[in-house]
């Protein structure tokens, strides 16, 4: 199996660009974007202001470019480190902030934004995607819903579940695999015995599809065509795209520990922004004044973020009872009414 | 108004619900084709076609949570796990999934669903097919769990519980399927979910209890009428939330409790039940509350059932001792 | 993919015969002997002296064939409609009345004979199976663990953990998928969109074989392989079984609501039993005489067994709570003495 | 004898048995390169190899399965779930098969395994992170569930759970692993499964709680101290079997119990504690028996969970309550 690749480390096309510089400008801009928040973030968590964070540098190419093949109004349904693609689908950095932070207001995507709150356990959420899209499809409308997961989480049973709830419905769903090499200590090669991930989608009788995750035309464009094939009725894809976490598992994780520097090094050859960034150049649509301005205006973007998300009205200690059900229940009143009595 | 059983009120729900509005979906292991195991759902897939009448593979986990997804997105799933012992697969999603989703998206993603599950032993069927593990769901937070105990409350609640905006897990007591008939309105109709029922009155004790065991209740009530004992059971009808006002009336008109249910013992809802009747009529009570419950072993198989699951003889001992008799 | 046969349905062999013909002639006794079993079960239960029972008729060389290929110590590993390969590893008929009785005592099988309970759930047991192996792998024992279920539990996310378990451990277990065409009422083609299940063994990096299930000499001579491969350390195998239950799903469905009778009388032509009795003819090695003699030792062996889980004294009604831990704990201790106060 | 938090006491636990019994070894997410999330069982795989210190695939249900396996084989595998709130996909393992084995096999195969499982809250983690879903786990049949409340508890507790023929559900309070130190003796030593301890003796009223709620209430005890009030603090160690006795006896001694957990209220521990104390000491009772425990809501992130979680002051609050005060 030959990943799919169209831009080289280098800049260079081995393919047919899916898109124009004009795009490939936005996309490079919102990889940066994507960055800068994963950056502060970790700041932030050193300074206490956030609570752990998992990182997400290196897999911008997976996030952006995926999600670029999506409609706005289509499902994206991830993990704690798909923050890049929740954003560019229509979700706040604020609210983003606001989860880190250890405040519920920050699972709530505005409406019309059809991103679901970060999944914090592996597996679970893969399954909600399928009935997303086919929940879509029986009410006559043809949004599609993709779902990010790492290399790990196919190892739970609910992967088997969802991609074979997929297969057998033929739901519009696209199961996008971050293949970063790790799950959180573990290499991918004792997670399976696959030979590839992709290798997995047979079993459900659907198209696998290994892609270089680092490569944001590569990503998109396999995107582009799932999504176009989910749409139509055509069923779902899974891709597998080879990307690498930069950083350790979480902000308290020694990524030391089971990795080599050097592996982490070699990553950074082919990272998914340098890479867009070579192609501009090599194409005349890049100079360091632009990238200056784009790099401002992301740290604009997130510092902005950062300051709504922290000058909210902190909601009282009750809230908790008040966001369990449409009406608190009996039990929610009962109980309500002891926290107040013992402050 | 027709006789009906319990299998049949509760196929009259579904078919009305599914009538009346297109987002209902009924989806399950052999709910389509063949009717389901206990032909619950029989005749919904020829009346509303494969698309809203699925049957799934078998997979728990999975029904649960597509079910899920089909809610977030504007469906009201009826889904169907087979059996209770079947279900803890799909507790995973029950619990970090189904009953967070409005907490997790600050109300912005809901989960209107129901999740139906056959439970509870007397039956004598094989291992796991017994269980009676409601306990577990009404200690999870955000759902509701509703338990009718009669083709007319099977009828109202189940309706109730689809028209929820919250998810809804409705526990079928297996033995009462075909236990008992009523003459069950045609129409549509819902009981509230979250109100008990005072089923009998008495004066003497009161017995707190729902689903089979509201029968068994009856049955020792029976029992100890003869006796010039004057048995008041309620019916809770949901276990979460638990309507703990009727709990305490019914403990104050008589001050004596027997909670009774077929669940293991320790940490069950007969405990629970209990610890609310202590806390809040400790004065009342002329003697301890009892508990009547499975134990905490495996439900038997055949051949022992009969001493795991509480009958009448058992109920009525309870009874008695709060009595002193 | 073409399924594995060496035996047609006419009794020519289109392979080599794994075994000569004296073994034909033994595991040809042994299919009869469960069949035997199968229907009297059956008949029992409409008798009222058994539970629900799940026939095997038409999957006896898929239980027998594959079990022959076992050493006497090798672990089994089956669920409810595995009765005859449980048997034939060494559990007594009489245990497995037992159980349909509703006895806790038909789940113990005799000192040595490492065959457990039936599963009742379905995917729960394959990964016992992988524990049951690994287990023995580790401590410098080299018995394999061989595991029966079928096309249904293939859904299950436990399928998925053990056949990933399975291929990352490398552990010596044979996964031997009885693909009976049906899950309850859910048939396999609306199961998974998979071409063959044997096609999921690709996404576990393990060899994956489709056989003809009702072909003794094909079920014998592919598990005999995998054990081999297993017992050597080589790692799991996945085979699938092509086969099909002539009965209904259990004595209480009605296999009219979702199959044709076509369909039974055509799968009835292709008859494991039948088929090796061809063989066995076409070799001279069958007569009227020795079939009968045959068919009477199964019926004795069959009614012995009743007798003697009929004549079983029951046991007493406190006995639960001595068979839930090695000890009765201080709450089985209490709670028998309610049982006793109670009665 | 040497300092040691609870952490680094469970790791030379294990690090005892896995040197004294080949059979042992430890299995789970993250144990054995990188030794576990909380360090837990650091050091323990270059220690013994990779063969009994393994890393296991993200598949919790798996892990368990496995290790059931492996059990029945003559091993005495000691898996580790890495948080509570991922144990759910395995509870169907647990509930179905870990717990029963014995029982369907008539004693013939065991399950002699350990599963670790770091549970609770109180470090403002992150969803999933911080359950306390130990009653359900106690109303499972077939096992035991012990939660220690101090380094040396832990070390104790633990060796006799891998050396209890049956299978032990191995609690450990997240935020006791580094909250406090103490001399643990170096050597091996067990403590018994199911007996409480009461580890601080009063007049007043009683306490009855275990694993990081035991620190709260010693804090309460002292604020109450403080007031002239003297409390009794019951350490349970195990929830199920429940040290009944311990509980009537202290009820007996004071009149006065509070019950405290952080599992949600709704059938938790608290409940069973308050059902069995008036069951068989209601005429000691001089007031209700207060519950302490978490809410019927999902456990709120960082910035509301001391709202939730229960400490000092409510458990205080609860104290005076039961007295009049
Ligand atoms: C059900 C469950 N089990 C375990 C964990 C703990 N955990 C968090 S992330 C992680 C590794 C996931 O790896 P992968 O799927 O490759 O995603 P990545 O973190 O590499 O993006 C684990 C084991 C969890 N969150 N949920
Ligand atoms: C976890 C679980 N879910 C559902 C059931 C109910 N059930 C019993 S057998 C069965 C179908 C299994 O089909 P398959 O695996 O093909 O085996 P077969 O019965 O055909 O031998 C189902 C759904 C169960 N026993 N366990
Ligand atoms: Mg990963
Ligand atoms: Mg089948």
């Amino acid at each position: 199996m030959e990943p799919v690749r169209i831009l080289s480390p280098d800049g260079s096309l081995v393919g047919d660009a899916p898109f124009d510089l004009e795009e490939a400008r936005r996309l490079f801009a919102a990889m940066v974007t994507g960055r800068t928040y994963d950056h502060k973030a970790t700041a932030m968590q050193k300074q206490g202001r956030l609570a752990t964070y998992a990182p997400f540098e290196g897999q911008e190419a997976c996030q952006i470019g995926s999600v670029a093949a999506l409609r706005p109004d289509d499902w994206l349904v991830g993990t704690y480190r798909d923050a890049a693609a929740m954003w560019f689908q229509g979700y706040p950095w604020q609210n983003l902030f606001l989860g880190r932070m250890g405040d519920e207001r920050g699972g709530e995507a505005p409406a019309g934004v059809n991103v679901t709150p970060p999944s914090i356990t592996v597996g679970g959420h893969m399954i909600h995607a399928v009935g997303l899209g086919w929940a879509e499809r029986l009410q006559g409308r043809d949004r599609v819903a993709l779902t990010l997961f790492g290399d790990g989480a196919t190892s739970e049973g609910d992967f088997h579940e969802a991609m074979n709830f997929a297969g057998v419905y033929a739901t519009p769903t696209i199961f996008l695999c971050q293949n970063n090499g790790f799950a959180i200590s573990m290499p991918r090669d004792r997670q399976t015995a696959a030979e590839h991930l992709a290798d997995k989608a047979i079993g459900y009788g659907m198209p696998g599809i290994q892609v270089d995750g680092n490569d944001l035309m590569a990503i998109y464009s396999v995107t582009r065509d799932a999504v176009a094939r989910a749409r139509t009725g055509e069923g779902p894809t899974f891709i597998e795209a080879l990307t690498f976490r930069i950083g350790p598992h979480t902000t308290t994780d020694d990524a030391g520990r089971y990795r080599e520097d050097g592996e982490v090094e070699e990553w950074r050859t082919r990272d998914p922004i340098d890479r867009v960034r070579a192609y501009l150049r090599l194409n005349d649509a890049w100079d360091e004044a632009w990238e200056q301005e784009t790099a401002d205006a992301a740290g604009d973007e997130i510092e902005a973020a950062v300051a709504a998300a922290e000058a909210l009205e902190p909601f009282g200690p009750t809230a908790m009872f008040d966001r369990m059900y449409a009406e608190p229940t009996s039990a929610m009143d009962r109980q309500r009414g002891m926290l107040r009595r013992d402050g | 108004m027709a006789e009906m059983n319990m299998a049949q009120a509760i196929n009259q729900a579904l078919d009305l619900a599914l009538a009346a509005d297109d987002a209902v979906i009924v989806f399950g292991e052999d709910v389509g084709t063949t009717g389901g195991v206990f032909r619950v759902t029989d005749g919904l897939q020829e009346t509303y076609g494969a698309e809203r009448v699925i049957d799934a593979p078998v997979a728990e986990s999975g029904i649960v949570g597509a079910a899920l997804g089909m809610a977030i997105a504007g469906l009201k799933p009826v889904a169907e796990i087979q059996f209770l012992g079947f279900a803890y697969p799909a507790y995973d999603q029950i619990v970090s999934h189904v009953g967070r989703i409005r907490n997790r998206s600050n109300h912005r993603f809901t989960a209107p669903m129901v999740i139906r599950i056959p439970f509870g032993g007397g039956i004598g069927a094989a291992e796991h097919h017994s269980e009676s593990a409601e306990a577990m769901l009404a200690h999870t937070p955000g759902v509701k769990v509703v338990v009718p105990s009669t083709p007319i409350d099977a009828k109202g609640l189940l309706l109730a519980a689809i028209e929820d905006p919250d998810p809804v897990i409705f526990l079928e007591p297996i033995r009462m399927y075909r236990a008992l008939k009523q003459e069950v309105p045609d129409e549509h109709y819902t009981l509230p979910i979250g109100v008990a029922q005072t089923v009998r009155e008495g004066v003497h004790a009161s017995i707190v209890t729902y689903g089979s065991m509201v029968r068994a209740s009856q049955r020792a009530a029976d029992l100890l009428a003869e006796e010039g004992v004057s048995v008041e059971i309620v019916d809770l009808r949901t276990i979460s939330p638990l309507d703990e006002d009727a709990i305490v009336a019914t403990v104050r008109r008589t001050g004596r409790l027997v909670a009774v249910t077929e669940g293991h013992r320790t940490g069950n809802m007969a405990s629970e039940i209990a610890a609310i009747a202590q806390e809040k009529a400790l004065y009342s009570l002329l003697a301890p509350v009892e508990r009547v419950t499975g134990w905490d072993t495996v439900v038997p198989l055949k051949r022992t059932e009969a001493h795991y699951v509480p009958g009448p003889e058992r109920i009525a001992a309870a009874v008695r001792r709060t009595l002193g008799t």
